[in-house]
């Protein structure tokens, strides 16, 4: 009965009420406009606040249990039960799921903060908070979820406030066919989500569909199945998460406001999949196969996106292809089934990415709405806040040595080598040293140098107080998150990992001291190595280049997008417009003007008898009269 | 004749007599019926077709008596022939029909022949089912069986709903003749 | 003997057929119906005869009674057919003709 | 209490709608009767809900013979099965009369015949009263189309009706042939379904019969290929009419496959089944991708109910408790939300004086509680989990999967394909910028607003509170399944077994 606890439902209760007020509040009077955005904004900040403090509480209610039982239910009500499927709408807080409700809803709470200030003076700002609010609630049901299909209400409640968070702006047709092809591409996601629910539940479901359940019956998993629910879940994770097919959305995704780019396609969303991966980790660490798979489309994904990321000129297509980079990162971790690995990752990316788009966003919202890398530069005497928070968080990407992202790829990479995955690990190497080169091309292209558009630079300033100190906040997580999973090699004791241990199925291989070193050496090489090469082109006024051969590919993503459209997209439509304009009206009704032809030639054909005289019409019913005479006297004898 | 006489007294005890009586009347009524509907299926001009039907109907009429049927052999005569063929005749005369009036009908007998053909199974087999029924004799029976009193009371004592119809019916018909034919034009 | 009354019945009632689909004179027609009729009221007092119940005889009183209400309207049309057309031939309407 | 709840449910609205027709009202009067007449019909549903317990047996049954000769009952009852037909049947109706005002009093009077036919149809338990009445079903809508439709009423009228009643003349026949046949078997006639359900049918003629009789409702559906019906007939007729033909008519055609085809063709089905499920996922992905190249909102509507249909009958033929039980919420679910699709659809069509996608756009600013409430229906309609639509399509996709992979897969994508179709539609409508025309949408009135919020709320309900629901319908779902597997019959139980062993490698 210990293992019961109340308080987890309010954790995502709070933003839940919070969006509906806000929501309710907006509907009805933004045609008037009655409450003014401060009141808003405090209601907005409330929800995720209180859930934050129910976390913290969480937490340390978790701390203060034994290890090998550390965790609380509270199964809310029967959701819905058919036969042997059992659903229970309840919540799980374990080790995994409280460290990451700590930091979706800290961070959470940061970005409303921030938002409240980068969104003064927008159009729907009521609106803006309750789709907010309401993707906090989703994003917490989604990793406080008991099992796979409460999960799934809030896999796609994220994608949903995702779609609604792009589309802001919904006047610009560009920005709602961002939505779309979010959603769409997360529905694709989906499918192979709910199949693979589907395979797991009829392989091993029947004795309950929850994790609990799941986790003790995971060894009458049959392998064949297994790697097809691994396979079908990890189709999921590839949608939300934006890896290789599935990536594209995301830097389109970059349409909507600056802190929901923080918020969702950075810190808390995106890693979703990251999550579900190490949540099922009862699964896939029993099928090496589907790992590795994971592990090869995690890290060519963080290749490709780095190489895109490398010639952008748009400074949040630049931190959007990051992310999928990033994404890539924690996916061969889980992948390698170094899940404590890749949770930590996602931990560290949360601070320094968020951070990193909130400082983009304090940029832009100086600059007034410029986001090209080429029109910027020299802020940072402007704007010395956001220039010191950025370089903390550029650093942290980039994987310099005592920062947070440092120990967390180096956990990573450090993993592949240990397992053997050399061949990843080569990969993970190479894209820490594209990492530190865009990430400082940016950072040198947008604070250093002389200004390119002197009009603007006059212009800016450094944003209020309400947006910087989340700033501060957030860097300073950034600079020291790394701390909490410090490894013995610097004198820590991995805390992050073994806090997670109970949550996941993971072996930790022992390997010699010397393999850690050539890990950290390497990355440390990589990390120098892309960093002077970008200090060389671009500390001082470098100029637009034009892109040629392959770097024209680069910039334009290999054309994806529209390889894309053209395979799927434009087929698809084509086929809907080839029914509506010509299958439907012209050849599904033959068989039916077939009939009414044959009918009308038949009656033509009996016309003949139609004399018109009543007299006629009278000896045809004699005729009738004696045919059936002679039929039935057959009858009589 | 001593087998016969002792035959005719038996016979003439138990009403035999009666019924030769009876099977010479149907006979002659029949034929009559069937002649005179004969003429009126023939015959050229409706009034000769409509005196050949009032013969048939009082045949009928007589054909009724024999069944012991009473009122309906006064019905017969009265509505039918009284009322009803007068009523037409009237009409006839009205009418004042010329031969020239008359359509052609230049195939009339071939008609005729082809119609008997068609109908011919027809009649067969109605022969034939009547044929399966059981033979039985048609004495005159008394007790008033079919009398004013006795049909009156089952007229409205079982068939009061189907009667009180039939008067709306009548009614019915009465205005709609009244209409049809009573119609002036209004132009 | 009962046979006998119904094949009379049956042969009036062939006879009355007869003189509708062969005739064209509408009045010729419209007695060959009432002919029918009362071949139809033969056998229904020949068969009140035979079960000796009256219900027989009430149906041909109703008979009867249809008779003279047809008549009544059937001479009504007849004398708007012979004002408007100045015919008594029932080939005059031929409206059903495909 | 309620002994003769079900003759009243059907013959109030059907008495109401004759004596309407019959009296000279004028419209206002009419409407308002209607109002009440169907008040009183949710009413008595709301409380037939909540007075039914779940057992799976069949309640409220009311059983009069009616043709002794050939042993036709006056037989009604329903049970988890018709339940939630029933409750889609009898709920939503007050809607129509509360929304438009602007129809005649025949209109008024033909709706509510077709709600009394309807539900007598899917009360019945005799199959002769249910054939009846599903014709009489047929009879107000052919006059709510013919007369009051769009321009091209009289081509989708005659469309449909010949469609239709082909249809239900087979079934007919095939009716007859089942009748027959257990005179044959049992020596007396009897047209009761519980009855039928004994038959042992088998041979070509049996096949021949369940193909007839699948037939009738194959088109009602409408199932892939005899959809071709709907688009018209949903987009020519007036918006309320569209309303009852997806949200009620089409599910009957769906409650009859399992009320009488798995019953009595027990081997005939368990042998089609594969087909059958092929050609609902056919639908769903057919008309879903037709839905996409639609210009006319009002159609595109059509075709996203046609391939929500297509979906919804693959999961009655996929033979497990989960997909039927899914199937059997989904109705209602689909119902709800494609139902108020098609109604604010209407509205906006008798706001703007035009269905034509292409011409409207920027609604959500004009009208941010009509986007809303759009978006809620929309969202259900795309199965989003907390809404309705997805406990239903979860449960058919996870029954599917365990009949077939490959058609659990085509049942999956319809996650896809339904999201596409909607979100275009939603961005050109109510996104993007808006033109002189719908600068003058207004929001909501008041009532409107409170036509719409208890069916909002009943989605958003069923999304989150399924259970109730579920708990009423589950247990029949699992007495038919298990009739269909625990035949007697052994011919049943090989093709059955070989389908389950296929399955599993």
């Amino acid at each position: 009965m210990e293992h019961i606890n109340t308080y987890i439902g309010l954790v995502p209760l709070f933003p839940l009420i919070g969006a509906l007020v806000l929501g309710l509040m907006h509907m009805l009077t933004c045609k008037t406009d009655k409450y003014p955005d401060k009141l808003y904004g405090i209601i907005a900040c409330i929800g995720p606040i209180l859930a934050f403090c129910v976390s913290l509480i969480l937490f340390f209610k978790l701390r203060g249990m034994p290890a090998d039982s550390r965790y609380l239910i509270h199964d809310v009500f029967t959701w819905f039960a058919v036969g042997d499927l059992h659903v229970t709408m309840g919540f799980l807080a374990d080790p995994l799921s409280s460290l990451m409700i700590l930091f979706v809803t800290f961070i959470g709470s940061l970005i409303h903060i921030y938002s409240a200030g980068y969104m003064a003076g927008e159009e729907n700002f009521g609106k803006y908070f309750a789709y907010l609010n309401l993707f906090l609630g989703s994003m917490l049901i989604l990793v406080l979820g008991s099992g796979p299909v409460v999960m799934f209400v809030g896999w796609e409640g994220v994608g949903l406030c995702s779609y609604l968070l792009i589309s802001f702006y919904c006047k610009d047709t560009d920005n709602v066919l961002a939505g779309n092809k979010a959603f769409i591409v997360n529905r694709i996601g989906d499918l192979g989500f709910v199949l693979g629910m589907s395979f797991l539940f009829w392989a091993i479901g029947s004795g309950g569909f929850d994790y609990h359940s799941l986790r003790e019956n995971a060894h009458h998993l049959a392998p064949s199945v297994g790697l097809i629910v691994c396979l079908l879940l990890f189709v999921g994770a590839c949608g939300k998460s934006a890896q290789i097919p599935l990536f594209v959305w995301l830097p389109d995704a970059m349409a909507g406001p600056t802190p929901v780019s923080a918020l969702i396609h950075a810190a808390t969303m995106v890693t979703a999949g990251v999550y579900m991966v190490a949540r099922f980790s009862f699964i896939y660490a029993h099928v090496p196969t589907a790992g590795t798979i994971i592990a090869w489309v995690g890290i060519l994904t963080a290749l490709l996106a780095a190489f895109f990321g490398m010639f952008q000129k748009d400074i949040k297509k630049i931190l959007a292809y990051s992310t999928v980079s990033q994404l890539g990162y924690m996916f061969a971790a889980v992948g390698i089934t170094a899940y404590s690995a890749g949770i930590f990752h996602v931990f560290t990316h949360a601070f320094f990415k968020a951070l990193l788009f909130l400082g983009a966003g304090s940029v832009i919202y100086a600059l007034h709405h410029q986001q090209d890398v080429w029109k910027m530069g020299g802020l940072k005497e402007k704007m010395p806040t956001t220039y010191k928070t950025m370089m903390i968080g550029a650093l942290a990407l980039a994987g310099c040595p005592l920062f947070s992202g440092f120990f967390s790829k180096d956990e990573i990479l450090f993993s592949a080598l240990a397992t053997g995955h050399t061949g990843i690990w080569a990969i993970g190497v190479l894209v820490a040293g594209m990492t530190a080169y865009y990430t400082f091309r940016m950072i040198f292209l947008v604070f250093h140098g002389k200004p390119r558009d002197q009009k603007a630079f006059d212009h800016a300033h450094e944003p209020p107080a309400v947006m910087t100190v989340p700033l501060i906040i957030l860097a300073i997580g950034a600079a020291f998150a790394g701390v909490l999973n410090l490894p013995s090699l610097f004198g820590g004791s991995l805390a992050v990992s073994h806090w997670l241990a109970p949550s996941l199925v993971e072996h930790h291989p022992h390997v010699s001291v010397w393999i850690e070193i050539t890990a950290i050496l390497a990355s440390v090489i990589a990390f120098a190595i892309g960093i002077t090469i970008a200090y060389k082109k671009f500390a001082d006024g470098a100029v637009e280049p034009e892109f040629s051969g392959f770097a024209k590919w680069g910039a334009n993503k290999f054309y994806i997008d529209e390889l894309y459209n053209c395979v799927i997209v434009q087929p698809y439509k084509t086929t809907g417009s080839l029914i509506s304009a010509f299958i439907e009206p012209k050849v599904t009704d033959l068989p039916i003007k077939f009939f009414t032809w044959l009918y009308k030639k038949l009656g033509a054909s009996f016309k003949v008898f139609q004399v018109g005289y009543v007299r006629v019409y009278a000896i045809y019913m004699v005729i009738g009269l004696s045919l059936m005479s002679l039929f039935l006297s057959q009858t009589i004898n | 004749m001593k087998l016969l006489v002792p035959f005719l007294k038996k016979t003439i005890r138990k009403g035999a007599l009666d019924i030769m009586v009876a099977e010479w009347l149907f006979t002659a009524f029949s034929i009559v019926a069937v002649l005179g509907s004969a003429g009126l299926v023939l015959s050229r001009h409706p009034m000769n077709g409509a005196m050949s039907l009032i013969i048939t109907i009082i045949s009928l009429a007589g054909l009724y008596a024999l069944l012991s049927a009473k009122l309906i052999f006064a019905l017969q005569l009265i509505v039918y022939a009284g009322a009803i063929m007068s009523l037409m005749l009237f009409i006839i005369m009205f009418l004042n029909i010329q031969i020239k009036d008359l359509p052609e009908e230049k195939g009339r007998f071939l008609y005729l022949i082809g119609g008997a053909v068609l109908i011919s199974p027809f009649a067969a087999f109605l022969i034939k089912v009547v044929k399966t029924l059981p033979e039985s004799q048609t004495t005159i029976i008394g007790n008033g069986f079919g009398g004013v009193n006795e049909v009156g009371l089952v007229l409205f004592q079982e068939w009061l709903l189907p009667f009180e119809i039939i008067s709306i019916l009548l009614l019915v018909a009465l205005l709609g003749a009244v209409v049809l034919a009573g119609k002036r034009r209004l132009k | 003997m009962i046979q006998d009354y119904l094949i009379l019945s049956i042969i009036l009632f062939c006879i009355g057929m007869l003189g509708v689909i062969s005739r064209r004179n509408v009045f010729t027609v419209f007695m060959s119906i009432e002919l029918m009729l009362n071949a139809a009221n033969l056998a229904f007092v020949t068969f009140a005869r035979l079960h000796e119940s009256m219900d027989g005889h009430v149906l041909a009183m109703m008979v009867m009674a249809v008779a003279a209400a047809e008549a009544a309207l059937v001479l009504a049309v007849i004398i708007l057919i012979n004002k408007h057309k100045g015919k008594l031939d029932t080939n005059i309407f031929s409206l059903l003709k495909g | 209490m309620f002994e003769y709840g079900l003759s009243f449910m059907i013959f109030l609205p059907l008495l109401t709608g004759l004596a309407m027709l019959l009296l000279p009202l004028n419209k206002e009067v009419a409407r308002s009767l209607g109002f009440f007449a169907s008040i009183i019909i949710l009413i008595l549903g709301v409380n037939l809900f909540i007075g039914f317990n779940g057992s799976g047996g069949m309640q409220y049954v009311e059983n009069y013979l009616w043709i002794e000769s050939f042993g036709v009952n006056y037989g009604l009852g329903i049970d988890g099965i018709s339940l939630m037909v029933l409750m889609t049947g009898a709920v939503l109706f007050p809607m129509v009369f509360s929304l438009f005002k602007n129809k005649s009093k025949g209109y008024y009077a033909n709706l509510l015949i077709a709600q009394g036919a309807m539900i007598g149809a899917i009360c019945a338990t005799d199959l002769i009263l249910f054939y009846i009445f599903w014709e009489v079903m047929l009879l107000p809508i052919f006059f709510m189309i013919g007369l009051y439709g769009g321009e091209k009423k009289l081509s989708a009228t005659i469309k449909i009706t010949l469609y239709t009643i082909a249809g239900s003349l087979l079934m007919l026949a095939a009716l007859i042939y089942v009748g027959a046949s257990y005179h044959a078997q049992f020596g007396k006639w009897t047209f009761d379904i519980v009855q039928l359900a004994k038959l042992d049918l088998g041979g070509g003629s049996a096949v021949l019969a369940f193909i007839m009789f699948m037939m009738a409702f194959a088109i009602k559906i409408p199932l892939f290929p005899f959809h071709t019906w709907l688009p018209d007939a949903y987009t020519e007729a007036p918006t309320p009419t569209t309303f009852i033909l997806s949200a009620v008519m089409a599910k009957i055609g769906i409650y009859g496959v399992i009320r009488f085809i798995i019953p009595v063709f027990e081997i005939e089905f368990t042998r089609f089944a594969i087909l059958l499920s092929l050609s609902g996922a056919a639908g769903m992905m057919y008309c879903g991708i037709a839905a996409i190249g639609q210009k006319d909102i009002k159609r595109m509507l059509a075709f996203s109910s046609a391939s929500h249909m297509g979906i919804i009958a693959l999961g009655v033929f996929c033979m497990n408790v989960q997909a039927l039980t899914g199937s059997l919420f989904q109705i209602a679910a689909h119902a709800t939300s494609t139902g108020v699709l098609f109604l604010l659809a209407g509205l906006i069509e008798e706001r703007m004086q035009t269905r034509k996608i292409d011409q409207l756009g920027g609604i959500a600013y004009q009208a941010p509680i009509f986007a809303t409430f759009f978006a809620i229906a929309l969202l259900a309609s795309v199965g989003l989990p907390g809404t309705s639509g997805f406990i239903g399509e979860f449960l058919i996709i996870l029954g599917a999967v365990k009949f077939n992979g490959f058609i659990g897969f085509l049942a999956a994508t319809s996650l896809i394909i339904g999201v596409c179709y909607m979100l275009w539609m939603f961005q050109r409508v109510f996104f993007e910028k808006s033109n002189e025309r719908t600068e003058k949408f207004k929001d909501f009135s008041l009532t409107e607003v409170l036509t719409f919020l208890p069916v909002i709320l009943l989605i958003l309900a069923m999304g989150i509170f399924p259970q109730p629901f579920i708990k009423k319908i589950e247990p029949s779902a699992q007495l038919h399944i298990a009739q269909l597997y625990q035949s007697e019959k052994p011919e049943v139980a090989t093709i059955t077994t070989n389908i389950l062993t296929h399955k599993k490698q």
